[in-house]
């Protein structure tokens, strides 16, 4: 069980690594916030996996403070975008 | 085969740091560069969680999750830029005055040379660190001494550490007028409030439960106050705290409880112990816990006043 | 390997499927809205049949009841981060629906 | 845990932190590059901890908590330091400023 785990943590990482190279490449710049969105809930059940091949899974707390803090960044950037000047990227 | 997925996992991971790095050093604009940072703080807390330190990744994940990103997202915008994204990136003379490609290529041996001396070092088993400066009579096993000591003066020094950070910000922060805030067309509110409603309570439970427990590891505070200064942050992203012309003396008193409380365990353990900021024999945990409980106040207070003070803070006021 | 064990192999391989589908739809999508589509809703569905498959796995009630809360905290963020991406592009791209 | 992939990584962060820091000018890069270069050096006591025992030696441990707390204050000071500085090096029609229409030169 704990190697399938591991496999699926790997192909949830490469998944992100891949989406997030992509968004990197992309012109918008809410596709940056995406790259942020996309990392962290894929980091989220990569910590539950993680946290599944030992016994006592103390990475829960790690997950659980992930989610609870997530929106921080979306909040924090769409109020820089809406003071950014209109003409920038 | 255990063995060849933990090693392309851990290759992966650093792969994709090294990509995050470069990328948050080298981006074309400030945006690219802060959220490519951010996604390696995030990656970082699996680095922590892979090598066996789930302290630290609740560390990273609380601070970097939190009041780093709202920092960073909001100092872009907030800092108006003189000389940025333009000639300064695209020329080839670096601001220390040797060319980019020459300093590149410094940097490269450097690393290549890190990289072996770090390998050759790392796989050397350490020395045990030195339990000669510890009495090791006044409590029976070393190595907890050596924790508690180390633990009791570096808290302290951080906790300094921290509010001379706040102090500079603020006497900085005084000589500014606050960026001008224009309404947002349609503010984060209603929404922002519904999410606030739900997860205050959750966040402050998880934060007394890291507490309790981490009360045997290393620094349960440190976390805590982090995770209840990510609380600090989304109440004042929702403009609900507003920065702060002066300090209001109950929060200056929150502020130097942590101080305060450490100080007070210093003179107080010289009662039973010749040196200070060792725990007696008896009631070691419950003095820990109220000393914790202490630390996290102050380290949460702090981390809010700082944000409070930093350039984030000065953007979408309601 | 029990029949439980299976199970949480399932879901859990589904969830994986849904992150997959969601960066699919990441690379596939043309503009940032449509993006968001695909990775919040692909991603919080993949992220609840994780959890679902190790809560099947975790046999103590404590464990579970962490799982499910970190999947509704994480819907609820989610929610919220998307609603709020979403405003953002469209107030930038002149108000226009698609 | 792979020790080569973590020591190699841990080394090429701390490189490119150093070669941002030297190579840039704007404030928040070398800022960045900072921070990097600061990870990295946690990344490397870490490794070390965990490469002897499993899981890593504690003192280790705290010493890296505590300095990603004292990093992430010492980042929110830059900050500020960085927008005092460009407010001070904008002329003064790049920043309009409402209650300083007059135009006193600062600094």
């Amino acid at each position: 069980m704990s190697g399938f785990l591991l496999a699926a943590a790997l192909l949830l990482l490469l998944n992100a690594v891949v989406g997030v190279v992509s968004l990197y490449a992309s012109p918008y710049p809410a596709d940056r916030m995406l790259a942020i969105l996309l990392i962290g809930s894929t980091t989220v059940a990569i910590l539950l996996l993680l946290a599944y091949r030992h016994e006592p899974p103390v990475l829960l707390e790690v997950a659980l403070s992930f989610v609870l803090l997530a929106a921080i960044g979306s909040i924090a950037f769409v109020q820089q975008r809406l003071r950014a000047p209109p003409h920038e990227p | 085969m255990s063995g060849a997925l933990e090693a392309s996992f851990d290759l992966l991971l650093g792969a994709a740091l090294l990509w995050l790095a470069w990328h948050s050093v080298a981006a074309p604009q400030v945006l690219r560069r802060v959220a490519m940072f951010l996604v390696f703080g995030l990656l970082m807390a699996l680095v922590w969680a892979r090598l066996g330190a789930p302290d630290l990744a609740l560390a990273e994940a609380a601070i970097g999750a939190g009041i780093t990103s709202a920092l960073l997202l909001g100092a872009g915008v907030a800092t108006p830029h003189p000389d940025l994204d333009g000639a300064a990136t695209r020329t080839t003379r670096s601001a220390c005055g040797v060319p980019r490609p020459v300093l590149a290529v410094l940097c490269t041996l450097l690393g290549i040379g890190l990289a072996l001396v770090m390998y050759a070092t790392a796989s050397t088993p350490a020395p045990a660190p030195s339990t000669a400066a510890v009495d090791a009579h006044v409590l029976g096993n070393p190595v907890t001494a050596v924790l508690l000591d180390f633990r009791g003066y570096d808290t302290l020094l951080e906790l300094l550490v921290l509010l001379v950070a706040l102090l500079g910000a603020r006497v900085l922060g005084e000589r500014l007028e606050p960026v001008p805030a224009t309404a947002p067309p349609g503010g984060v509110a209603p929404m922002l409030d519904q999410l606030l409603a739900m997860s205050t309570p959750v966040l402050l439970l998880t934060a007394l439960y890291v507490l309790w427990a981490g009360s045997d590891a290393p620094g349960g505070a440190f976390q805590a106050g982090a995770l209840l200064a990510g609380l600090g942050v989304m109440y004042s992203l929702a403009g609900r705290l507003q920065p702060l012309a002066h300090t209001p003396h109950r929060l200056r008193l929150l502020l130097v409880l942590g101080v305060g409380a450490f100080a007070l365990f210093a003179c107080a353990s010289l009662l039973w112990s010749p040196a200070p900021l060792t725990f007696p024999a008896r009631g070691a945990r419950a003095l820990a816990l109220t000393l914790d409980l202490a630390l996290m106040i102050s380290v949460a207070v702090t981390l809010v006043l700082l944000f409070l003070a930093a350039p984030g803070a000065r953007i979408g006021r309601r | 390997m029990s029949g439980l064990d299976l199970l949480a192999v399932a879901l859990v391989c589904a969830g994986c499927a849904f992150f997959l589908t969601g960066t699919l739809g990441l690379l596939r999508f043309p503009d940032p809205r449509a993006r968001l589509h695909a990775l919040t809703k692909a991603d919080n569905v993949g992220l609840g049949l994780i959890c679902a498959g190790l809560g099947v796995l975790d046999a103590s009630v404590a464990g579970a009841l962490k799982l499910a809360l970190v999947w509704v905290l994480g819907m609820l963020a989610s929610t919220l981060s998307a609603f709020l991406i979403a405003r953002q592009e469209t107030v930038r791209s002149g108000g226009q629906r698609r | 845990m792979s020790l080569w992939a973590y020591c190699a990584t841990a080394a090429g962060l701390f490189a490119i932190g150093l070669y941002g820091l030297l190579a840039y000018s704007d404030f928040i890069q070398r800022l960045l590059a900072a921070n990097i270069m600061v990870s990295a050096v946690f990344l490397y006591l870490i490794v070390t901890a965990a490469s002897t025992a499993t899981p890593p030696h504690p003192v280790p441990q705290a010493m890296v908590l505590t300095g990603i707390v004292v990093a992430v204050s010492v980042t929110a000071l830059a900050l500020v330091l960085v927008l005092v500085r460009c407010l001070r090096a904008l002329p003064d029609d790049a920043a309009p400023r409402p209650q300083d229409t007059a135009g006193s030169a600062d600094g």
